[in-house]
């Protein structure tokens, strides 16, 4: 079972680095960019877990260490083709 | 010697550097801002230790489009010596004047202190004071200098005597405990193929200076006056 | 909704009086912020004032955004220290990252540049998951944001204790050097001249972060747009110091101060107020990272990496050139205006508009109601008969080795860029770090030190201890002190028990200071460290400033040399009260903290500098957790070298009191023999006990008592015990 | 438009912070946990272009700035539906 994650900044809160490869984006000539947010992406594979299962567990491992909630929000789908 | 060191926003080690530089060495040096066009005919330029544009996204990543940029490479390219120390090398990296990348330390941690590197190769311009496999104690400081470089291209910068450095114990033995932050074969300074651009992560600018007691960073700048 | 912006009934009835009127929900929010324990001191104040805060080297004392001390030379010191302490429990990396932001800005806000971090730290308990996710965090954050910015952390200390578990502590040291006539101050003086923003833009963060919770006016869709956690952005910090201090080579810059606890409000006010002048502001013209953000937001939002200037009017061009140089946002946003009140306009519209004095001075001085704490009855003695004096103490020495309070520190600090700039002579690893006056042949030590254990026992004597300790810190590495500035961190004021632990500890504090000649320049105040109902240990963290005219003149804790003989400067007791021993071998807080007998700390004090500048020392250790024993230990192990020493002593002590009892005052030394009588002397004109115990030898650690053996160790094994432990609890 | 990026590590390049991440979700007691790879998530507004250029212009982006192509591959979607 795959697990992939996003994690991302909450609503309002500041991102330094969204904020600088802005600038650099425009700086570079890439004008039509207006905003740009940079979170983590993760896949976490999991052995001989049910999906119901997995739905509990990843979401526990986001709460515990993935995520920092207290700034992040996360999501997550389950992929269970693979291994 | 008429050298530069390049301030890029961010820049930590600029004045380390110009200081080393200049006041220890008594080079012909200047400063030069990172939004220069033109390195006005140095011999060496220098890219300082730091937190360009705060390391987002990547180390060196935005640094690498500063309009200075295009000069260093000019320079580079014309057989003129350029210098990157930990964040210039990452920088040097990103913008493809030397091989391979720099990542995450493999502790995920900053990492301060002295370590010892063996010299590899004393017959380029940053190393000819260094002969017989020298050893030298040099502090290092960053969070992501773990050299990455995938397995042909490890062997033909080998085989060409690009890799300059490697972290080794205080006796020379080059092993996996003596590897700080996880570089492929204990890499800690590379060179390109013409040897007049040097990327190294230690930091020979902060132990140069005679107010302290380790001064075997010195070897670095006199081998540059040596071949000047 | 009064209740809700933390204001009591009084203080509403008092704006009335002041006012004339009622106030509007913007004016309100102003009161609250401004009338907080954090911006008005209202519960401190009286007390704070009986401080010693004047002395021939002061430049600037408490009162601005730190204080100053003339080094001589035309150059001056600028330092303060400053909390973090509930962002750091909510979100250890980013509240200790912001902890060290807004110090580095109360630095270089005054002109100076920021040379030297000192980071303070209380964890709760090792063992609980919490406690290392926090010490990760805290560490993390604090290396993230000195590094990027490129201030070297040079030092700091670390305590456990279970009382830290529901509250740590996050303070932070900064110093900076400034030319002595090149000060700048937070004043909006002359009529006309120009306001202006500059740095990240402002958004919704910590709304209310220094002071209460929201008003009624908030919905509950507010709590998603407001994020309580402010996030830091060192790189915009770098900018702008280095565009802070290339602007204020300019004389047309009047008066600058950062936008800290309740940013935009407390900076125009506090500038209008100094300068007993009034501010004109127009919010529309401030730059905004969120849309549909308030007057009452822009006001009271404590976005991160912000400052205000005021600008001699006619030079706005010039300032905004610099600041574009460094791609930083900036805007004229107000003027200087006469008349003696802050008027904000917002869209075209007075938002609010009150009267400085109001709002800076109106606030309340509250005496609150003190009284001694129960628990004190019954934990200030302590009977030595009924604890059980080991035969040897080498099984104690590795244990306290290996604690967490006494281990080295090493794990941590290698987070830290300690070396950038150049400057840093001692590393962090010694009594105190040594920073290099560039350009100069002076150089400053610093520490800070705080045994909270101590003050939970007797805040009066702990205070004292702390000031003693850390000069003693300082002094042993070379230092002569001339600076102090502190940070008080307590429960909650509205309780007598703690009322009275905080006028303890100022008075501690305060007589200290006066005994011993310097002058306190600085602090900050953090009160409700506590959570239902549990109070820390009264901490009150001391940080010394002492200046070395010669920089060579400096001196380590760790032995130098084979053969040289070892001393100890000042006489053991038989105290095992408060002490990292008792803790660790009879579970026990309790006893007598150790006396404090202050001519004699000022003697030691005296003959180890003396002795230090005349060259006639190779190092100098002060004793204080875990007692003699560590202090040698450590001397041993140390340093770059490891060597060993041979030590005999007589004594009519119990040993584990001689060799791990925490009496003050002592320092331990190591000389040439050749010194020996030159010492001897000094000593005793200095009116100082001075006894060798023994010299520098081999690889072994071996203590004899009344020809016994007592230790008897490798150094290696010890170094290690010592060097590894803490870095088990890292990620 | 809203530009949904992916940046991993290639294949082959160790990847240090997915292995740190990997053991300590199993020291949590995530014993099912078996591999964990750690990349970027970024999203980048982008004002008045079309899909076809967006798919052009945002590629640019990616092999100029957003990802080392000498560590790290990329992947993206495009959302007309955001603004
Ligand atoms: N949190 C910290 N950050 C940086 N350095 C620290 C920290 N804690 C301790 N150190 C360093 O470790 C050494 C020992 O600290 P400490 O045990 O507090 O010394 P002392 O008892 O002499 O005050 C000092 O050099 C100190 O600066
Ligand atoms: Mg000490």
């Amino acid at each position: 079972m795959l697990a992939k994650i996003h994690v991302t900044l909450k609503n309002g809160v500041l991102d330094p680095q969204g904020k600088a490869v802005n600038s650099a984006l425009n700086d570079l000539g890439f004008k039509e960019v207006r905003n740009v947010q940079i979170g983590k992406y993760m896949e976490v594979l999991l052995d001989g877990v049910s999906e119901s299962e997995a739905q509990k567990r990843v979401k526990e491992m986001c709460d515990k260490l993935l995520a920092n909630t207290v700034i992040e929000t996360y999501r997550f789908t389950l992929d269970s083709s693979k291994k | 010697m008429k050298c530069g060191v390049v301030v890029f926003p961010g820049s930590n080690c600029d004045h380390d550097c110009y200081h080393v530089l200049k006041h220890v060495f008594g080079f012909d040096t200047r400063w030069i801002w990172h939004k220069d066009e033109d390195l006005g005919g140095l011999d060496l330029a220098v890219l300082p230790g730091g937190f360009s544009y705060g390391d987002y996204l990547r180390p060196g990543a935005i640094a690498k489009f500063s309009p200075i940029m295009k000069a260093v490479a000019r320079h580079a390219r014309d057989g003129g010596k350029v210098l990157g120390i930990c964040n210039g090398f990452q920088i040097l990296v990103e913008a493809g004047l030397l091989p391979g990348a720099l990542m995450r330390n493999r502790s995920q941690k900053f990492v301060c202190k002295n370590a010892y590197v063996r010299v590899e190769n004393a017959d380029t311009p940053f190393t000819s004071e260094c002969g017989g496999k020298r050893v030298m104690k040099v502090p290092i400081a960053h969070a992501d200098g773990n050299y990455f470089i995938d397995p042909d291209d490890l062997g033909r910068i080998t085989d060409n005597g690009q890799v300059v450095l490697r972290y080794c114990t205080p006796d020379g033995e080059v092993s996996e405990a003596a590897n700080p932050n996880g570089s492929v074969q204990n890499i800690a300074g590379v060179v390109n193929e013409k040897k007049n651009v040097l990327g190294m992560m230690p930091h020979p600018e902060r132990c140069s200076d005679p107010l302290w007691p380790d001064l075997d960073g010195q070897l670095i700048f006199k081998s540059l006056l040596h071949c000047a | 909704m009064v209740k809700a912006h933390g204001l009591t009934p009084d203080e509403y009835r008092r704006i009335l009086d002041l006012l004339g009127r009622a106030p509007n929900l913007t004016e309100l929010g102003i009161f609250s912020v401004m009338w907080s324990e954090h911006c008005s001191y209202k519960s401190s104040r009286p007390l704070l004032k009986t401080l010693p805060t004047e002395g021939p080297r002061v430049l600037q004392g408490p009162g601005e955004n730190a204080g100053i001390v003339d080094i001589g030379g035309g150059m001056a010191a600028v330092f303060k220290i400053e909390s973090h302490n509930h962002p750091s429990f909510i979100e250890p990396h980013q509240g200790a990252a912001t902890g060290v932001g807004g110090i580095l800005r109360d630095i270089f806000t005054m002109g100076a540049r920021p040379v030297a971090l000192l980071d303070s730290l209380r964890f709760g308990d090792l063992s609980e998951p919490r406690t290392r996710y926090l010490l990760n965090g805290v560490v993390d954050g604090i290396s993230s944001y000195g590094n990027c910015v490129g201030v070297p952390t040079v030092g700091g200390e670390i305590y456990f204790d279970s009382c830290y578990n529901g509250n740590i502590l996050v303070n932070v040291f900064c110093l900076g050097l400034i030319k002595a006539d090149k000060i700048f101050r937070g004043n909006a003086a002359g009529v006309g001249n120009a306001v202006i923003y500059v740095g990240s833009k402002t958004g919704r963060d910590g709304i209310h972060g220094a002071s209460l919770l929201a008003s009624s006016e908030f919905d509950e869709t507010t709590e998603e747009k407001r994020p309580t956690v402010q996030v830091g952005d060192p790189f915009t910090e770098k900018l702008l110091l280095e565009a802070c201090l290339e602007i204020m080579k300019h004389d047309w810059v009047v008066g600058v101060q950062d936008m800290g606890a309740a940013g935009l409000t407390s900076s125009s006010f506090e500038m209008a107020g100094r300068a007993g002048t009034g501010v004109e502001l127009d919010l529309s013209k401030v730059p905004l990272r969120e849309e549909g953000m308030t007057p009452y937001e822009i006001l009271l939002s404590e976005s991160q990496e912000r400052m205000l200037f005021v600008v001699r009017q006619g030079h706005e061009a010039d300032a905004l050139a610099v600041f574009k140089k460094w791609d930083l946002n900036a805007a004229v946003i107000g003027r200087v205006t006469e008349g003696h009140s802050v008027k904000i306009l917002h869209a075209g519209e007075i938002a609010a508009q009150l009267p400085v004095s109001a709002v800076v001075d109106g606030a309340l001085a509250l005496q609150r109601p003190s009284q001694r704490p129960q628990y004190l009855d019954s934990i200030t003695e302590l009977d030595l008969t009924g604890l059980k004096t080991p035969e040897r103490g080498d099984e104690a020495l590795k244990k306290l080795l290996a604690a967490p309070n006494i281990a080295g520190k090493r794990w941590v600090y290698e987070q830290y860029d300690h070396m950038v700039r150049l400057n840093t002579l001692i590393l962090p690893g010694s009594d105190a770090s040594v920073i290099r006056v560039p350009g100069a042949q002076k150089a400053l030590a610093i520490s800070a030190d705080c045994n909270s254990r101590y003050c939970y026992l007797d805040p009066y004597q702990g205070a004292q201890i702390a000031v003693a300790e850390c000069c003693r810190n300082v002094v042993c590495a070379g230092g002569e002190p001339i600076g102090v500035t502190n940070c008080l961190n307590f429960g909650s004021p509205e309780r007598p028990e703690i009322m009275w632990q905080f006028e303890q500890a100022v008075l501690g504090m305060g007589d200290a200071c006066r005994f011993l000649e310097i002058p306190i320049v600085s602090g900050n105040v953090s009160f409700y460290n506590e959570t239902k109902g549990e109070a820390i240990f009264p901490t009150p963290t001391i940080a010394v400033v002492g200046l070395l005219e010669d920089q060579k003149r400096h001196c380590v804790q760790w032995f130098q040399k084979p053969g040289d003989l070892v001393a100890l400067a000042g006489f053991s007791m038989e105290e095992l009260g408060g002490s990292e021993y008792l803790k660790l071998t009879f579970d026990s807080c309790r006893g007598p903290v150790p006396n404090l007998d202050l001519p004699q700390e000022k003697k030691v004090q005296r003959f180890c500098l003396r002795s230090i500048r005349e060259g006639l020392v190779s190092s100098a250790h002060d004793c204080s957790e875990g007692g003699l024993a560590v202090a040698l230990a450590e001397s041993c192990f140390t340093g770059p070298r490891l060597l060993g020493a041979r030590i005999e002593m007589e004594s009519t002590l119990r040993s584990d009191a001689l060799m791990f009892g925490e009496t003050q005052s002592r320092v331990l030394i190591s000389f040439p023999r050749e010194n020996k009588e030159a010492l001897e002397t000094l000593a005793r004109e200095g009116g100082v006990e001075f006894s060798v115990l023994g010299s520098v030898e081999g690889e072994r650690l071996t203590v004899r008592i009344d020809g016994e053996d007592y230790i008897e160790q490798d150094v290696r094994v010890l170094k290690k015990i010592w060097d590894e432990s803490l870095e088990r609890y890292g990620r």
